[in-house]
């Protein structure tokens, strides 16, 4: 199932100049501004105070520290994942607003780094959702963070960073490697597929066998719409 | 003898009163009562005339009892007054009738009571309103007091302990007025208006210091001004729906009305200023202010404290009748007219938080603020009347509680009152803390599993709540209707009249345009909406898919924040008012509860005749030094 | 004043706010920048960040009224600056005089604490509480200066207090006639601004930013844009209160970018302020110096 | 002072038969004893010689012998010493008692190696799950499991070998040991 | 046509000694004959209200002159009594059929004539025999109901009464060694010039105590709570309503003929002051209906004796109002409290069983506190300005007094209210709450029918109290229809 390739999709461009024009405009200003929201897995997370304060400043790059995963764009996993925490880091993962860039610092997140033979971290990162930039090294320094930071924001740029559509593209994959982790009755409390309808990345990669598992036993999700239902129903005592 | 407006408009609310005492068995009881609320409703209207700076109609029902002669007449205080009753006495009983009387009835209430008490009430309010001469005044008094005490005891258990302590409290200040009528009598050998004037004016500083505290204090009971204010909390809240959403809204600003009839209109304001307090710079109007002031802020900040609805706007109630005492005591153009405005912009939005706490209880069962949560999904309309209501109630501009407050804070400012300015910011300031928690916990937050399947209010419900909030909003746009009524009102009392157009007030010191003010506002929010819809379409999202740290959140787990709502704050303040008024009343009562142990005492005596040989010895011994 | 050139006004103001305050965003973030010995955002910055947010593909909500709060956030403040006379233009300054500027600044707080009461959040929850007992802190002190320079200008309408202010030039300066009352303005301002020792309500270590922990995309956008407003507001509030409002352009935005370099240097050298301690600092010596200020003006 | 202490420390030790005292510094003894007579040494050493604090229980899996070996640690604050008391159980049944009585944190070390290893201990307060609480696996610690058989079977590796790698590696320079030859699973047995 | 008035206080006397006789004869014409006499009374003195009565009269006994003879004093004011005691006789007469009726019945007539000669006697002598005649009849009637408490009331009661009655008698008798006779009238004419000093004062204050204790004076009234309680309601509503007003009228008709010192005025003011607290706070406490009537009526009798002290007759209005509002009022709740007796704690839910009685009890508390269409409130209101008028601190305590007074009392009928109208505690059976019903309910009603009645003509009945205060008042015009003779002569 891994031999899904990751084939970079560059962003249609559109058509009228005009539009074309503010399409740059966006993705310049997506590439110069970045919250970055750094989930310190593991011991990887030393690395960015160092990164954002006073020697090398990356507020000059447009880079600021999110707390929530609601604001932030760049989701950067720092260290080993164990299976426990990776449940953590799907759950934020989805609840972050796309486009959304992964980030794995340290050769952890790579391949299992110095814990290749664990039995309880996961090896593969991107087998449970699409990493865009891998920053290997034991603890990179924060110069080798901050080049992977500017790679990113070229490639942000250029508009071939939209690995995130990936996940809504092809979440049956996805799926099923993290039920073959979890279990079948994994469910996050994100409604994926249809935020998938929503942003129209329905393919045939997104629905498939795992995605009828989740349905099966998916406690209902979809969001509490106003009711204005009158009609005369027992009020309760 | 001809039946004049005013007769008619009495008969016509006896006529209600009848028509729900012989008739109120049915259930179609509640409409005709409703319809004949408008009928009243036309017939003060057709005095509409009086509201407009005219006279005074006086009513062919006048009879002269052991040599004290009563008569009846409605100005424009009176009118701008009785419009308020009515109109919240219609929308309550609207409200009252069609789903809710059913609940009320399956609940075991008894349906014909509510409806005669409540009839009892405008009559009684009626005839106070219509009082022509103190004697009358203390007649119509003591009924209204007594048909609120009905009112309040229908719900029985808590409420009639309520409405007990009520009743004591009410007869206490209803002694005092007696007391100071007395002596007014005494002074200027009869009760008429014109001749209490002239007697008010050659009276000693002390008999007239004895007087404004006798009335002050009488009426100030019925107001719940600070130190008798502990009754009404309970009592309103405890009153079945619609009853306390009359009584919150007009029925302790009787109190007011005696006081701008008595205090202001027959002692004047001139020479109730000149009362001074023997050694101290204060005098009697600062000492009035500064009741007022502290009416506002500890109710203000008790209700902060409540965890029930109902009690939470009681509570308010109290802390919004200091304001208008405060507008009516600086005494100046913009102040009364800020007092007086207040009182029917309060009517308008405490009524309708009433009535949205009461479809909440309809529907959920409970008005209490740790059980509810996130109905705004299920009950949308009533979040509106709340919200319109709150408001209101905070004083923001879009509504009507705003226009009112900016007068009494502009008079305040005029007379370079600061500490008295300060005091009415705090107020506020807590009001808008209190309210925030009300509508937070009620509507906002996590809708909890038992709640799901709530539905709206029914209609019959919905509509009085609608109307209101549609008053409240249009008497916030344009101020200057409610205005005209307040200005005739003012010209009765004898304080000057602000000169209001239609948008809000003219004044040399800085003038408000309340349709350009909310012109601007709703601009800015179509500006605001603009940029905020360009951007994409937005999804909406399952209440549990929530950031709590990592952490999945699940249905059954409550973890919505509700219970002690500002901890940082009540950290602070929480031990500065632990309800010392509390403990004053509880020592009266135990004091009478000792003093009559004693008597009874007395009377447990064996030897009975030794009393009887002590006394005539001591008589005896009396006379013959 | 021709309707034209009113809706113009009308339409320029907010407009210029917006500007300026996103100009006031930078400096702010330059100086903290620079107390840390750090180089500091790019010129641009508040702007990228705005249309980054602005363009982002997921937008969540959770509710009408969650949408709601950020419209009345953005439009109270739109609302508030017409209010703010600016030199040249007035706008409706004459319709709604300081009291309606106040309370017109308030809406944003509420309807923000609206639309985060929707969010279901129990970390918006409590930041909102926070908010609002903050809001109660720093407005006492707050009226308590309004009351002190309306009742010397004998006027609350905004444009007759810069007259007399800049009747007679330095000596006619708020600042000059009425300095208590400037100090203790000048501290409320800074605890109105929600920075850094007074920011108990955003408080990111604890309650993870409190009211924004569920604000993304378009949603924090607005709060970016509602922050320069507020930034604008309070510091343009201040100048005509106390400095004389702005004759020429220059000076006037000169004046605020001053006034607002005061607090934002003291903001990033303290660590944050607990509930109570805040209460107890805003009602101890503002109120003080405001009262005796006020002594003095009476 | 310390001198006169380590041998009235011998000369305590040597009261239960079948002990044998190994010092390794003045402040380091290893006592190897009979499983059975474990909880009288621990209750020697907390009463009468101030061992009052247990500071770990660590188990090591001899295979080979088909025995578990427990260290129980335990220092003294006066005189700054540590013993170890290394014991063996029979790897079978796996069971042994608990010291929970004598000391409470032995609770959590128990429960650690109840999960690491699946020793049962009798009158232990608490013997579930808390670290490897989504595992259902076999006791991870135990020699015979083998964690890359689990990762095989369960997860998968990255396969990374980009373009310059491989140059890399085409010109002889770089990793010594064949990829293949790194995992000591494969290794040929 | 005046002379037949003698016959309402002889034949009451007459029949109360001839009824045991009949009784043995025959049961049916015993039981009638008494209603009979007072349907009799009560028609005489009717008829002579209604045939134009304008001048009092005056009633030599036996013909002989006033100085010598005795003689009975008619105005409006002792016809009012006179009706009152009849009609009160015939509504509270023990109709019981057992054999104890007889005894009862008699000592009722008796009862009845005394109170009618009390009413009507001009002389003091002649007074204090009818007071005599009726304790003794009190004490018959009260240990009627054979309880042991009944007995120890009494005899506690009649200690009281026999000490009392011997301090009127040495108050006489000091009246008569100073002026040498006993008419009033002939004493009004003296009284300026021999009772004005102090011992015309101790004189009138041995009376006022000795009659004290049977108009419940407060330090005398310790007997109240005892004898209410244990006897049987009729009677305790006879007492409460009549007994203590006609011991009151003695009172004021010597205030008002002979004695004129300011300081008799003070000593009853300070009394009623003290018998309004005591009764007033005792009734708070009261776990008893028929004890908490007792108390409550002891503070309203001691409200009437503060409108007694008001100087120069101006309290006239303001006693008769009070008196009046009270004995109706009084004698509707003790007929209420006939079923609802015992503790008030078992009167929860009472309101359901008995919604007329509810209604009633609520109707009389209103009017006792003070509800303005109720003539309580008129009464109230003529005391309250005469008070206010006065300006001796003494007086504006009464009017506090007064008005607290009022306050305690409202708090203490409408916790019963509360009690009455509250759900039924959840065991007890529906039968087992109290309901009043039959004879009682049917004559509260009556009682609650005549308030309503003097509510709605509030007018006339204000402007005839007045008249008859007015009529009282003047002392020349007693003493000249007395003696006219002796009038002319030592003016």
């Amino acid at each position: 199932m891994s031999s899904i390739k990751q084939i970079p999709v560059v962003e249609a461009k559109r058509t009228n100049p005009l539009a074309r024009v503010f399409d740059d405009l966006v993705r310049f200003c997506r590439s110069r501004s970045l919250f970055i929201l750094h989930y310190c897995t593991g011991c990887g997370a030393i690395e960015l105070p160092p990164a954002m304060t006073s020697r090398f400043d990356m507020e000059r790059l447009g880079i600021q520290p999110m707390v929530s995963p609601r604001q932030a764009d760049i989701l950067l996993i720092t260290g080993y994942v164990s299976i426990k925490t990776l449940k953590r880091v799907i759950l934020t993962y989805e609840q972050m607003g796309s486009p959304k860039y992964v980030i794995g610092i340290c050769s952890c997140t790579v391949n299992g780094g110095m814990y290749w033979q664990s039995y309880a971290t996961a090896k593969k990162l991107d087998e449970y959702m699409p990493v865009d930039l891998y920053i290997a090294g034991c603890m990179p320094r924060p110069e080798a963070v901050i080049e992977g930071l500017q790679q990113l924001m070229d490639r942000i740029h250029a508009g071939e960073a939209n690995s995130w559509e990936d996940y809504y593209r092809n979440y049956d994959y996805y799926l099923g490697n993290q039920q073959k982790l979890f279990g079948e009755d994994w469910q996050t409390p994100t409604d994926v597929i249809s935020e998938a309808k929503h942003y129209d990345l329905l393919s045939n990669g997104t629905l498939g066998d795992h995605t009828r598992l989740l349905e099966q036993h998916q406690k209902p999700l979809e969001a509490l719409e106003m009711r204005l239902g009158h009609e005369q129903k027992e009020p309760a005592k | 003898m001809m039946l004049t407006l005013l007769d008619e408009l009495l008969l016509f609310s006896g006529a209600t009163l009848l028509v729900a005492l012989f008739i109120g068995r049915g259930l179609a009881a509640g409409w005709m009562v409703t319809i004949l609320y408008g009928g009243q409703l036309l017939a003060l209207l057709k005095m509409a005339v009086l509201g407009y700076g005219g006279g005074t109609i006086a009513s062919s029902l006048s009879f002269e009892i052991m040599g004290q002669e009563l008569s009846w007449r409605f100005d424009g205080l009176s009118w701008f007054f009785a419009l308020i009753t009515i109109g919240s006495a219609l929308l309550s009983s609207w409200f009252s009738c069609g789903a809710w009387e059913r609940s009320y009835i399956r609940q075991g209430g008894n349906i014909w009571l509510f409806h005669t008490a409540m009839a009892l009430n405008v009559f009684t309010m009626l005839i106070l309103l219509a009082s022509g001469d103190l004697l009358s005044l203390f007649i119509g008094w003591e009924l209204v007091s007594w048909a609120g005490f009905l009112l309040m005891v229908l719900a029985g258990g808590v409420a009639t302990s309520a409405a007990m302590r009520y009743i004591t409290y009410a007869m206490a200040g209803g002694m005092a007025i007696f007391g100071g009528l007395a002596l007014i009598y005494t002074a200027s050998g009869s009760l008429q208006l014109e001749a209490v004037t002239t007697a008010v004016e050659q009276m000693s500083g002390a008999k007239l210091w004895l007087l404004v505290i006798l009335f002050g204090g009488g009426f100030g009971v019925k107001m719940g001004l600070m130190p008798f204010h502990l009754w009404q909390a309970p009592a309103y809240a405890e009153t079945p729906g619609p009853g306390s959403a009359f009584l919150g809204a007009i029925s302790s600003r009787m109190g007011l009305f005696a006081i701008l009839l008595v205090l202001v209109k027959l002692f004047g304001i001139v020479n109730i200023e000149s009362l001074k307090l023997p050694f101290t710079p204060i005098d009697a109007r600062d000492l009035l202010a500064w009741i007022a002031v502290f009416t506002i802020i500890l109710p203000t900040f008790t209700a902060m404290k409540q965890n029930d609805a109902r009690h939470l706007l009681a509570w308010h109630g109290i802390g919004q009748g200091g304001y208008m005492l405060l507008g009516v005591v600086v005494a100046d153009a913009m102040g009364g007219a800020g007092g007086l405005l207040h009182v029917f912009n309060h009517a308008t939005y405490q009524a309708a938080l009433f009535m949205a706490v009461t479809a909440v209880i309809y529907r959920t069962g409970t008005s209490d603020l740790n059980k509810l949560g996130g109905l705004v999904v299920r009950m949308p309309l009533s979040f509106v009347v709340l919200l319109i209501g709150i408001i209101g109630l905070a004083g923001l501009p879009p509504m009507n509680g705003f226009v009112s407050k900016w007068l009494v804070y502009r008079s305040l400012l005029n007379q370079g009152m600061p500490l008295l300015f300060l005091a009415a910011v705090i107020g506020t300031l807590g009001t808008i803390l209190s309210v925030y928690k009300l509508i937070h916990n009620i509507f906002l937050g996590q809708l909890r599993v038992e709640h799901e399947h709530v539905s709206e209010a029914p209609w019959s419900m919905m509509i009085p709540m609608l109307i209101l909030s549609a008053i409240i909003f249009v008497t916030g746009l344009l101020p200057g209707i409610p205005l005209e009524w307040v200005a005739s009102a003012l010209q009765t009392v004898g304080l000057p009249v602000p000169d209001h157009t239609l948008g809000g007030i003219e004044s040399a010191s800085g003038s408000l345009d309340m349709i350009w003010v909310i012109g601007v506002l709703f601009a800015g929010f179509g500006v605001g909406a603009l940029v905020f819809y360009s951007a994409g379409r937005s999804k909406r999202v399952h209440q549990l898919d929530n950031y709590a740290g990592g952490h999945f959140l699940s249905a059954d787990v409550r973890y919505q924040y509700s219970d002690n709502f500002y901890a940082g704050l009540m950290h602070l303040i929480g031990g500065w008012y632990r309800g010392s008024f509390l403990w004053l009343e509880r020592s009266i009562r135990s004091l009478v509860e000792f003093l009559s142990l004693g008597m009874q005492g007395l009377y447990r005596r064996a030897n009975a005749e030794f009393y009887l040989l002590t006394t005539a010895l001591f008589v005896i011994a009396w006379v013959v030094i | 004043m021709s309707a034209t050139e009113l809706l113009i006004e009308l339409t320029l103001m907010p407009l210029v706010a917006f500007v300026v305050g996103m100009m006031m965003v930078l400096m702010m973030r330059r100086i903290a920048a620079k107390l840390q010995r750090r180089v500091g955002p790019p010129f641009f910055q508040p702007l990228y960040d705005i249309v980054k947010l602005h363009s982002k593909r997921t937008q969540v909500s959770h509710g009408l009224i969650h949408d709601i709060g950020i419209v009345m956030a953005m439009g109270g403040y739109i609302a508030a600056e017409t209010l703010l006379p600016v030199p040249g233009m007035n706008g409706i300054a004459e319709k709604g005089g300081i009291i309606t500027l106040l309370y017109l600044m308030m809406i944003p707080s509420l309807g923000l604490a609206l639309g985060v009461g929707q969010c279901a959040n129990p970390n918006g929850s409590i930041g909102i509480a926070r908010a609002l007992t903050a809001m109660l802190a720093y407005d006492i002190p707050l009226v308590i200066v309004v009351f002190g320079v309306a009742y010397a200008a004998g006027t609350t309408n905004l444009i007759d207090i810069i007259a007399t202010q800049q009747a007679g030039g330095f000596e006619t300066w708020g600042v000059t006639q009425m300095p208590l009352l400037a100090i203790a303005g000048l501290i409320a301002m800074h605890a109105s601004l929600g920075k850094q020792p007074f920011e108990i309500y955003i408080a990111p270590a604890e309650i993870a930013t409190g009211p924004m922990v569920e604000m993304g995309g378009k949603y924090l956008g607005g709060l970016f844009v509602m922050q320069c407003f507020q930034l604008y507001t309070t510091a343009v509030l201040y100048v005509s209160l106390f400095l004389g409002g702005g004759t020429t352009w220059f000076d006037f935005l000169l004046k605020s970018f001053l006034v607002l370099a005061i607090p934002m240097s003291i903001a990033y050298l303290f660590p944050r302020y607990r509930t109570e301690d805040l209460l107890r600092l805003m009602w101890k010596w503002p109120v003080m110096l405001g009262l005796i200020g006020i002594a003095f003006v009476i | 002072m310390s001198k006169q202490i380590t041998h009235w420390l011998d000369d305590l030790l040597a009261e239960i038969e079948g002990i044998v005292v190994r010092r390794k510094s003045s402040r380091r003894v290893r006592v190897d004893v009979p499983a059975d007579a474990l909880p009288a040494l621990l209750e020697l050493l907390q009463g009468r010689a101030g061992y009052i604090h247990l500071s770990a229980i660590s188990c090591v899996d001899w295979i080979k012998e088909d025995e578990f070996e427990l260290v129980y640690h335990v220092w003294s604050y006066e005189s700054h010493s540590l013993v170890s008391a290394h014991i063996r159980i029979a790897r079978e049944p796996g069971v042994y008692l608990s010291v929970y009585d004598l000391y409470q944190p032995a609770a959590f070390f128990e429960r650690d190696i109840h999960e690491m290893y699946g020793i049962h201990f009798e009158g232990s307060p608490n013997m579930e799950k808390f670290i490897l609480t989504e595992w259902d696996g076999p006791p991870p610690m135990r020699k015979e499991f083998d964690s890359e058989a689990y990762i095989n079977e369960h997860l998968s590796w990255q396969e990374y070998n980009p373009e310059w790698l491989q140059e890399l590696v085409a010109e002889g320079g770089g990793v010594i040991i064949p990829p293949e030859e790194q995992r000591f699973s494969q290794k040929k047995k | 046509m005046s002379t037949n008035l003698v016959l309402t206080i002889a034949l009451p006397l007459l029949g109360a000694f001839l009824l045991p006789v009949l009784m043995r004869s025959s049961v049916a014409i015993a039981l009638w004959s008494g209603p009979a006499i007072l349907v009799y009374g009560c028609w005489t003195v009717a008829e002579l209200w209604l045939s134009g009565f304008a001048q009092p009269l005056s009633i030599a006994i036996g013909g002989f002159a006033p100085p010598l003879g005795i003689n009975l004093y008619v105005d409006s004011l002792a016809l009012l009594f006179a009706f009152a005691v009849q009609l009160l006789g015939l509504v509270f007469w023990p109709f019981t059929l057992d054999q104890e009726s007889a005894r009862r019945q008699s000592l009722m007539l008796l009862l009845v004539a005394a109170s009618t000669g009390l009413a009507l006697s001009g002389d003091l002598f002649n007074l204090y025999v009818f007071y005599e005649l009726a304790a003794v009849a009190t004490f018959g009637l009260a240990s009627a109901s054979g309880s042991g408490a009944a007995y120890v009331a009494t005899l506690r009661y009649l200690i009281l009464s026999g000490i009392g009655s011997v301090l009127t008698l040495f108050g006489i008798a000091l009246i008569y060694s100073q002026t040498g006779t006993l008419n009033l009238a002939h004493l009004a004419q003296l009284a300026p010039a021999q009772l004005n000093n102090s011992l015309g004062l101790t004189a009138f204050l041995a009376i006022l105590i000795g009659i004290g204790v049977k108009a419940e004076l407060f330090p005398v009234n310790t007997w109240v709570p005892e004898i209410y309680a244990t006897a049987s309601t009729r009677l305790s509503a006879f007492l409460a309503g009549l007994l203590s007003k006609l011991a009151l009228l003695i009172i004021l008709r010597l205030l008002l003929l002979i004695f004129h010192q300011p300081e008799a005025a003070q000593v009853i003011l300070i009394l009623g002051i003290l018998g309004v607290i005591s009764g007033e706070l005792a009734a708070w406490r009261a776990k008893e209906m028929k004890r908490m009537l007792a108390f409550s009526s002891i503070g309203q009798l001691g409200m009437i004796f503060i409108a007694m002290a008001l100087p120069d007759g101006k309290g006239m209005l303001a006693v008769l109002a009070l008196a009046l509002h009270h004995l109706i009022i009084k004698s509707g709740l003790f007929m209420l409290a006939e079923d609802w007796g015992g503790a008030l704690e078992r009167l929860r839910g009472s309101a359901k069983a008995s919604p007329l009685g509810a209604v009633l009890f609520v109707l009389f508390s209103l009017s006792l506190v003070g509800m303005p269409p109720l003539p309580g409130f008129w009464a109230k209101f003529v005391l309250i300005t005469e008070l206010a008028a006065q300006v001796e601190p003494l007086y504006l305590l009464g009017l506090t007094v007064f008005l607290l007074a009022t306050v305690v009392e409202a708090s203490y009928l409408f916790r019963i209210a509360a009690t009455l109208y509250s759900n039924p505690a959840p065991d007890t059976l529906s039968e087992e709450i109290p309901k009043s019903k039959g004879l009682s309910l049917a004559t509260a009603s009556l009682f609650g029918a005549g308030m309503i009645a003097v509510a709605l003509l509030i007018a006339p009945v204000g402007d005839g109290l007045q008249a008859i205060a007015a009529q009282a008042q003047d002392v020349d015009l007693y003493i000249t229809t007395v003696s006219p003779a002796v009038s002319g002569g030592s003016q």
